[in-house]
């Protein structure tokens, strides 16, 4: 089914919070504000977006250090959210886990996973708990084109099409693994790959939220029913660096000017369709400017939160005996 | 009332009472179902639990250790079977960096109730790549609690612990234990992890250690009486947590310490058990702690090799009886 | 191009051999001469010869610990292998191996292995060595249905199809992993999993031994032309358990007595086909004698062999500086 | 004549120097080739080498150490890169139990002349699966040379030597050291693996260190030096082989002995230098072996709990001012 107008706006207010977070998270990665790793997902939120709409709150979620816009769409608050990339105790990790780890089991969050290809068995081991609870409860997990490459990736897709288990494997291709383009790590489309495990497989277009909302729906729809998993190959890009210090030196400046132009950046091509559709621009910049305005708090809140105290580190380690 | 088991038979008992008691307990791994699992532990599981809860593995181990971390995180209690310690190398991403960190990097909002069964050991002529023994390495990265019981008793009543535990548990078993027999009693119980067991008490030289050689140091420490050497045998079942202080106390008493296990000399729990009693009771020590463990080589199959490689009652022998005298370049 | 008579009395002998070698094996087993481990191959004999009589000596080869027959096939002296079984000083490895790690580079035996999978990039790696060195040489790995779901399968299998490497992957479907029937694990045809990663692949009837060394001959000519790897599906069976003890709760005395019957047994099959050839039954009579009196050399080297001594213990784990 | 280089610097010379001199020696890992890896230690060998001997990898890393250890069995003498010591879990089974085992269990008739060179540690906010110090682990299991150098000038010779070596190296730089500077000859040369390197002399404490903690000693000893306490700071630059004579001599010289690693206590080097110390030195030594190392928990990201984690200068000093004082119970 497709989105009605106000569900695309709701995608695309979403979208918008996603860039707004990543693009101030670089800001405070420059200020020296965060510390360690960073790898925007900004170009990417159309994927993050789409997908986590057609979940619901009690789904189950894994994804990677480039997560942040999943965890977010997911339900993430994202002041929690910021407050932990700068390692503050009001963090949804209380600053433990950092930019690769946003963790919240309160909306389904399993864990942002900085070892490329684990959050797949972990997310088909949250889709068998489903399954075996009698719940219908589906499991989605996020990762990159070079994953597909990982035996984690192997192992967990065949684990999900052996046991039929609810869970949607997504893969953002947005072609390249770190600086290596894909095409220099597999000899077929990763689809390909998925399918022989026996799941059906759908490709999309990774930048257009519409289409992304729809095969996840599907695939949601065919996991909660119990007929097992999908493999989904989402087509986009990452318009900044790897990580924060990438010097890019893989990819012409052309190549990344075209992504960003109206006909493939996938806020632009929403807010297009969103035109189109007649929502108003007024309407829209209200929504900009709610947007932005809460990024703002949302940096306050984070700036003026504590580093956990010393006396933390031996928490959070072990359950104690009931 | 006590009846005397087998080792394998108490494993299979508290999986049983566990997997009755509680309908989130789940097992699953290779060949475990119909066959009953290659040393026999999960026999008879299939047929009272089916195959859901009993759930036969590809052969995928970093998949379904993985599997069963995400399956902890969100309701149930998976105990997986590791066939062998050896293959928790191709687990070792799902062990180490998701179920040793998850709670910490989730900053205490996830728990990971998971118990990863396994065995270990040499001694059958296995060879290098199945006869490891890997809990230094389990027991060095922190956030998973291991545990290595010797006898029927104390197997049934801490695996059981274990699968009420919250927190993720390496189980280890030996290979030369399963068919291994004692008392356990008819009724329900269990055993607290983290506590150590003097095994026999004694004065003159504490012997510490844990698994199959706590059998190999009883029987030293019977031949040892007849000297008229009054040995100590303290069984720490388990690692994580250590029990410090029995481990302290049984040192300050003798003096005299050798610790045993069938793990390699570098870096194992020998080193830390000597460098913890000589930080923590150095003047109580009438002498060095010594090791007796394997040798620093992959263990061969042989068997003349494998019985070098591996400790011996005689090497644990002469350890004691280098205690006991005054030449300390003895052992 | 097909086995010409002579030729398929050499791969008869080499099958005899395997069967015989095996069966002594197991008597020595439960005579207790053998320890630990033994996972015998009896009823696998024509992958071991067929797929062997392909390769040149100084081509690589990596097998599990049911390798014994190709281990035999590529020409390890059966005397080393049956006092390593025995853990002599005059074995391949010296007795510090055993059943499961024969080993011996100067036939291009890299080595069994006792970790499923793990044999598989280790023979990429020597493909890869081949490759890089400029030689013509080629690899092959054996491994079972099982391994399929082994990461370490996934990876290797990758490495050689992007790399497009001179390996053969010829997997052995005896349609069980231990205990397990393959169709518990997997939901799709082996071949068809193989086939993802962009390789051609091939079925064969594992117990034909003309049909396995032409399809592995054909695969041999691919890789040394530079043309990369191929997947080869052999269907076979064993006869025995999977190891000494195994109760075969798994499967009926009427599946085992069915394989091991005139039309399936690969030996019975090759015997029918010599004398279909017009070989006669005295030659084969001669051929079978010998193999026999060679096996009964064999037991009685090992036998007479010395264990290692214990000053051995430190020896062949570091190679010292030159 | 010698210049002042960085350690990356020093390291991408020996690899280069060693892939000029021997055609056999390739390097391959992820993102190693044009972007010449993640701390640029492979800047430059791919236009200087070509993509067949700068391999780059899918993200497979125990596929592609597996194919490693093949290569390095026929002929070849890779030097593969683990971008992150953390990824040595993913890759555990090719390292541990192939690697390590193969020459043993071959009766040594096959060498693996392989390097695996990664980097390690933390100090830099990337969390608990990006931060870890794996050495004690390579070190527990027999079979595999253990070297961190931490300067520039051990940087150079030893990669140079590990890459000569006959046996699998695993060579653990720390993500903080690449851009530390240090002299180095102009001319070629190389350093035995297996020589501890005493990097100050002094009289009154040892310092028992490696990799980065080395510098932290130095600074150590400098403050120390002006409170007139004489500390030795010993850089054990290799765990596998160890050189104990070294590591004893300094022991029964100053009697007073701290290990430092950045690494987990439990069972982590410090145990087993604490252990072989109070075995072969007992009556040398002034008081206990003290330990200064990480604490056993998951290393966290936010900056004021990882210095509390991982060991800092005013831990070192502490331990010192410890020896040096008659109170047992300080430290
Ligand atoms: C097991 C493992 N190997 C290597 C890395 C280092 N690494 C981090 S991200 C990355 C690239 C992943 O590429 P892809 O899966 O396409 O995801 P993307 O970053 O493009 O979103 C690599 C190699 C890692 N984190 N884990
Ligand atoms: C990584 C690993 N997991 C599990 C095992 C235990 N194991 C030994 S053989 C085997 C079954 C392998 O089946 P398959 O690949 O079909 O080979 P087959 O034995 O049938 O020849 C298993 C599970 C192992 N040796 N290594
Ligand atoms: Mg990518
Ligand atoms: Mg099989």
């Amino acid at each position: 089914m497709p989105l009605d107008t106000p569900q695309l706006l709701a995608c695309y207010r979403t979208m918008l919070l996603i860039r707004e977070f990543e693009e101030r998270a670089v800001k405070l990665y420059k200020l020296g504000e965060i510390k360690g790793s960073l790898h925007p997902c900004v170009g990417q939120e159309a994927t993050a977006a789409g997908a986590c709409f057609a979940l619901r709150r009690d789904d189950y979620l894994t994804c990677t250090y480039r997560g942040h816009g999943q965890a977010l769409a997911k339900g993430l608050d994202p002041k929690e959210a910021m407050a932990e990339l700068l390692g503050k105790v009001t963090g949804c990790s209380k600053g433990k886990g950092g930019s690769m780890h946003f963790t919240d089991p309160r909306v389904g969050l399993l864990g942002e996973n900085a070892i490329v290809g684990a959050g797949v068995p972990i997310a088909a081991g949250a889709a068998l708990s489903a399954h075996m609870r009698g719940s219908d409860q589906v499991a989605i997990t996020f990762f990159g084109d070079g994953a597909v490459n990982q035996g984690l990736f192997a192992e967990g897709a065949n684990l999900a099409a052996v046991w039929q288990l609810p869970l949607i494997l997504f893969c953002e291709n947005n072609q390249y693994s770190e600086m290596t383009p894909i095409t220099a790590t597999t000899r077929t489309p990763l689809h390909v790959r998925a399918a022989s495990y026996g799941m059906p497989t759908v490709e999309v277009d990774g930048n257009d939220v519409e289409a992304v909302y729809e095969v996840t729906q599907a695939a949601v729809t065919r996991a909660r029913a119990g007929a097992g998993p999908t493999f989904i190959e989402a087509h986009t890009y990452r318009l900044l660096g790897h990580m924060m210090g990438d010097t890019e030196v893989y990819r012409t400046k052309a190549e990344v000017a075209e992504w960003r132009g109206e006909q493939r950046d996938p806020i632009k091509r929403t807010r297009a369709a969103l035109l189109a559709r007649e929502v108003s621009s007024a309407t829209l910049a209200i929504i900009e400017a709610a947007v932005v305005a809460t990024i703002n708090e949302v940096e306050q809140f984070a700036r003026a939160s504590m580093l956990p105290d010393v006396s933390e580190v031996y928490e959070d380690i072990w359950v104690a005996a009931a | 009332m006590m009846r005397e088991i087998y080792y394998n038979q108490a494993l299979r008992e508290a999986l049983h009472e566990e997997m009755n008691r509680d309908p989130c307990v789940f097992v699953m791994g290779e060949d475990i179902g119909l066959y009953g699992g290659v040393f026999k532990v999960t026999e008879g599981l299939l047929a009272a639990f089916g195959p859901q809860r009993v759930r036969e593995t590809p052969i995928s181990e970093n998949g379904f250790v993985g599997a069963a971390v995400g399956a902890s995180m969100t309701g149930m209690r998976p105990v997986v079977e590791l066939m062998f310690a050896d293959f928790a190398y191709v687990a070792a991403d799902s062990i180490f960096n998701q179920a040793a960190k998850m709670r910490s990097m989730s900053g205490g909002r996830v728990t990971v109730p998971l118990v990863i069964r396994t065995q270990q050991g040499g001694g059958r002529g296995n060879g290098a790549q199945h006869s490891q023994s890997l809990e230094a390495m389990f027991a060095h990265i922190p956030g998973i609690k291991v545990v290595l019981p010797s006898t029927p008793y104390d197997a049934k009543g801490l695996l059981k612990s274990a699968i009420r535990d919250e927190n993720p548990v390496v189980f280890i078993e030996h290979k030369l234990l399963y068919s291994t027999r004692g008392l356990v009693p008819d009724d329900e119980y269990t055993l607290p992890i983290g506590q150590a067991d003097i095994k026999r008490p004694g004065s003159d030289v504490t012997i510490i250690t844990y698994s199959r050689c706590v059998l190999q140091a009883l029987a030293v420490a019977t031949q040892l009486a007849e000297e008229g050497i009054d040995v100590e045998v303290l069984d720490l079942r388990s690692l994580v947590p250590l029990d410090r202080n029995s481990v302290l106390a049984s040192a300050r008493k003798t003096g005299r310490v050798v610790v045993v296990h069938e793990a390699h000399r570098f870096c194992g729990v020998g080193a830390e058990i000597a460098a913890l009693i000589q930080e923590e009771a150095w003047d109580e020590l009438h002498a060095p702690v010594r090791r007796v463990t394997a040798k620093d080589v992959p263990i061969p199959v042989a068997p003349s090799l494998e019985q070098a490689v591996l400790p011996q009652e005689h090497d644990i022998m002469a350890a004691v009886r280098c205690l006991m005298s005054d030449n300390k370049n003895c052992s």
